[in-house]
């Protein structure tokens, strides 16, 4: 039994597939090298008609995968940074996801779309600190957001079997995450399966990403004074609208957080569906980044813009009123 | 599929009265949202996809009827397409800018300038890795070749030595705009920058089309790589049915007077018998006049359905109310 | 007193601007044959360098306006289809959106970007037919999408004597609605006020672009059964929330209509912050797209995709209840 | 801004001093999230703005250390800025890949490749407009030239004879990815498909670089279109400092040796006095001390002040919680 660590999980994930399924590539930057951990050692083992370093050329590689897999193939496209997904947007949005109904149903794109280090890398600042899980949550576009290793590695390996495109952000917060598993005892985790993380029986908390620890952290602290469940969705789309109703179903309260922005973030469709459909006893809260952010460089700015613990408390307090 | 003279003649002549047949149903409203014609253009299409194999791909554009119908779709199906029905080649789903047939090798359609030509690429990827001897044929506009995505496709094509052919339909104009005005230096000249042979050919000319694309296609075959095929065209018509409505006057008369005089019908039509052009004339009359029976006698989708498909996983999405 | 069209309110809108302000010029794709109309006689009135036809090259003519931005211009862009939003994704959301910050506010960026003829254009199918307004909501680029010819006309105005990039929607659904003005009589339009089309006491009906008027019909339809007022945020971002608080403080149901997807979209985020924020006697209710639509082409489809006067209807019953 | 030989060394030492600086900030932890360094390639930043004029503008890349200094930023304010301080160029807000000053007519580095070629081309669209005179240098690295934006810039520039100066700092490698096996092609010959004059020359030889540039600025001003301008450097360090973390064997050292004989300071310093090469030294040890002290001396943001400046207008964002 060795601690599994999040880059080894996609790595593990990505070579299992990859041996699986001859059909399975990867296309990306600097990925023969490795520089992500990500595909450290596959292009040894694969060779370079399954590991492909593209040129600095995102748009077209992302439509290139789309039109490997028209012709049978299972990419998997490693970006760099986030914003990445902003400069591949129509190629993702508006090109992979729509053909299949676009066609009629004649044709599918199973691309896996990887972010290894989403959301705030301290002192990328800017431009490389986004954490757009929402915005393709929007367009409807499959996107997993693993907290931990083992989700990691069964989330991707789902991905890669989907028919469909799907987004997996690796936020650089749970980077550092290991878990004690056997890696044998690996499997895969199914698309819109959420994962309860600590069971409770005041308050549903819907944790995101590197913010589950952050969650289980405080609801370590809270402990005894209130019974806080620890829900982790693992995607927000699909997202797993009867595991959530169970649970607030138990506490009948809800406080989110999450990293993205606040205006139309996945924190406000959670609270919309839940306050349509589900039954409340207490208004409920949400944890974001500001709207419209932007990342300032140094450090306790960058910070500042994050969602916090501290917030999540008040926020959980708030609703036990 | 290798074609006679009289056969280039008889696919160009399909088109033509397909796009037609496809006006009048726009005026009469079966066909909803208007087309984009390719009258004047179907020397392009059928020289091109007679230079090609079956097994081999294509993408098209938004102005791609006749890229569809010459590469072998059923001309009925097109039109049960381009008038919604369940029985159209994307089951009524695509319509006139994404018809797809991968049956027929045909990717589809793209309504999105520029952005077939990436996926046209990863296609001749996979199939150089299978092995499969297939060429790709990207169809793009002048305009097209502004498209940051498409430039940096034909990097990608030339660095690994894929087998695409990048056909550039320059027929003068982006809707309004000039090729001049709006393209600094050329087709063949960009694709040289990236060590892609070009060539310019007479588009007009159906067999001079297809005898250069012949040779891009074997270079291809052979592993040499991707060639761009520059096809010196015209439309006719309009930008877009649209047209009809709003007055723009970007051309001459003169001009499109001088370019009907070049029509690629009456070219290919005079390498063949009238005998021979009257058959065809009569059989392309008869096979449209069923596929128009065929298209509007179709069951349109039930609305049921409008969101079939669109996992292909089969998942299904919320409704808009809950 | 003749009656204003929607294209022509922006057309006056445009030239009105660049009459005052010669900082003012356009960008886009046969503006000036000016097929969609906005543009109608500005080429010969100020001349090729301040309308500019531009080729097909959307991303760097995008980002080009920034530069001009930087060096003391106000440039409006007129994007002929909405998808081409997606594919400036970057140029907007990663670069025009995150200057003033990055550079510590050196730098403004007061660029506009119109699409005239957002949301479903019949028989335009999937890749024409998008209204990704959400979108810009979360990243938060300020987002309109006036309902009608005389708010197209103050909102276009503002927009472009803003000192932040502005995003412009000009539904296609509402594109065939007359105001009955007086031209002299228009004015500017400041970003972030709601406006009230109709007061009511029963419930608010949050209403966004060419779903405005679907809503009055339906308010029409109703009357003397429940009494609805019709709330349009003529921007959904920023959003006037004091606004909204005093049309809930009155009527205390809220239900929302509006023509994105449904996850993440404006919709959600109003319930989100009306339950968090304000008082409800009812749970809401929104009509949306359904989640990740992608707008068949038949026509039947493209109708049964979009939100419906009866989904309206049956919702506000439903608040009622 | 004219300099004498000794001038151009001084403002080469300035830079590979203050780079080594950065380095060692990383490494104490002032400096957080590391920084590309520019060690090696001061020649084409220190060459190219050497022929600029003071109104004249550039846009920088993510390893833009050099330009900034090079352009004529205060070194103390832009070590502030890396350190995070209010006293920034960009008062702590955007860092390494950020900085920016307009004061100096510097619109920007930037953090995503090639997306600062259009802004410059828009830059100097605005400037040919109110007859500034100005000229725009963008710099850019050699896998710049696979984003398909800077070759629509490209086409753009071309198309309405802008003064823009694109400067290619073609190191060898994108990261870990070698030139050759990027681009297909040239650099020079991308530029000429779109009919603009281009050179390649010794990006280590400062003079060389300034004196192509000199040329290229002038044919600009003259409105005689843009340029470009492709230089041969390499950089002695990593891609990123993260690189010092892990091994990556994508150059051999003899291939590094090999550029290190090519020091563009031992070239440019051999054309100068010793006793003029000493002071320069000793100058610019001096100035960096000073900046070094002011930086590390200096403020640190008030995080109550997080989303100042989001937007220019003024108005306030939501916060992240009610
Ligand atoms: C990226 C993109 N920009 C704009 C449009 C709108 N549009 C559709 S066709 C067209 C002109 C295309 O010109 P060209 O590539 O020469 O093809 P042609 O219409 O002449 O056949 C434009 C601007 C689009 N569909 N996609
Ligand atoms: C569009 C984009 N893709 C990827 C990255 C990640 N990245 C940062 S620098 C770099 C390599 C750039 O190479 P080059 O343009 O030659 O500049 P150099 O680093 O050699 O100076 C990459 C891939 C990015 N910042 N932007
Ligand atoms: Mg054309
Ligand atoms: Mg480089």
């Amino acid at each position: 039994m060795t601690k599994l660590s999040y880059p080894k999980a996609l790595n593990k994930a990505l070579r299992d597939e990859m041996e699986r399924d001859p059909a399975v590539c990867v296309f990306g930057e600097d990925i023969g090298a490795g520089i992500a951990q990500v595909t450290l050692g596959l292009l040894n083992k694969f060779g370079s008609d399954r590991v492909v370093d593209t040129p600095l050329s995102e748009q077209a590689f992302t439509s290139m995968a789309i039109g490997a897999a028209l012709c049978g193939m299972r990419p998997v496209i490693e970006f760099q940074i986030p914003s990445l997904l902003f400069l591949t947007f129509e190629q993702i949005a508006n090109q992979a996801h729509k053909m299949s109904l676009m066609t009629g149903g004649q044709v599918c794109v199973p691309v896996t779309y990887v972010v290894p280090g989403s959301g705030s890398r301290a002192g990328w600042a800017g431009q490389h600190s986004d954490h757009p899980y929402s915005l393709f949550t929007h367009v409807g576009v499959k996107t997993a957001v693993p907290a931990t290793p083992t989700d990691a590695y069964g989330l991707l390996v789902s991905a890669i079997r989907d028919a469909d495109p799907v987004v997996l952000f690796a936020p650089a917060g749970a980077m550092a995450v290991r878990d004690d598993v056997d890696s044998r005892a690996l499997e895969p985790v199914p698309l819109g399966r959420a994962r309860i993380h600590r069971a409770g029986t005041d308050v549903t908390v819907v944790a995101v990403g590197h913010l589950v620890h952050e969650a289980l952290a405080v609801a370590d602290e809270l402990d005894g004074e209130i019974s806080v469940e620890v829900f982790d969705p693992r995607t927000v789309y699909p997202f797993d609208w009867d595991g959530l109703a169970a649970s607030i179903a138990k506490t009948g309260r809800l406080v989110t957080i999450d990293d993205s922005n606040r205006s139309c973030g996945i924190g406000a469709e959670i609270i919309a569906t839940v306050t349509e459909e589900m039954t409340l006893v207490a208004p409920p809260k949400r944890v974001t980044r500001p709207d419209g952010a932007v990342l300032p460089f140094a450090l306790e700015l960058d910070r500042a813009v994050q969602p916090s613990r501290e917030q999540l408390v008040t926020a959980i307090k708030t609703v036990m009123k | 599929m290798a074609l006679s003279a009289a056969g280039l003649y008889r696919r160009m002549r399909l088109i033509r009265d397909f796009e037609e047949l496809a006006l009048r149903l726009v005026k009469s409203g079966d066909i909803v949202g208007g087309t984009h014609p390719y009258i004047g253009e179907e020397a392009v299409a059928v020289g091109v996809c007679a230079a090609l194999a079956e097994q081999d791909l294509i993408t098209s554009t938004h102005r791609g009827h006749g890229h569809v119908l010459a590469k072998g779709s059923d001309p009925a199906r097109m039109l049960a397409e381009l008038t919604g029905r369940e029985t159209g080649l994307n089951r009524g789903r695509g319509g006139s800018m994404h018809a797809a047939d991968i049956g027929q090798g045909i990717l589809g359609a793209n309504a999105i300038v520029g952005a077939a030509a990436p996926i046209a690429v990863g296609a001749a990827w996979a199939g150089q890795r299978h092995g499969t001897g297939q060429v790709v044929a990207t169809f793009f506009g002048d305009g097209g070749l502004n498209q940051g995505v498409l430039l940096e496709a034909l990097n990608l094509a030339a660095l690994w030595q894929l087998p695409v052919l990048f056909v550039c339909e320059n027929n003068g104009y982006a809707t309004t705009m000039p090729v001049r005005t709006g393209i600094a230096g050329s087709a063949t000249g960009r694709a040289e920058a990236f060590g892609i042979p070009a060539v310019t050919v007479d588009g007009m000319d159906v067999e001079v089309v297809r005898d250069a694309t012949a040779e891009a296609a074997s270079r291809a075959r052979r592993g040499d790589g991707p060639g761009l095929i520059e096809c010196l065209t015209y439309r006719f018509g309009p930008h877009h049915t649209m047209e009809y409505g709003i007055r723009l006057n970007y051309r001459t008369q003169e001009e499109i007077e001088h370019w009907r005089q070049r029509d690629p019908l009456t070219i290919q039509g005079g390498r063949i018998t009238p005998a021979e052009r009257a058959q065809a004339d009569a059989e392309i009359e008869e096979l449209l006049a069923e596929a128009e029976r065929f298209a509007l006698t179709s069951p349109r989708p039930d609305p049921a359905g409008a969101l079939d498909y669109l996992y292909a996983s089969g998942m299904a999405a919320r409704a808009g109310v809950a």
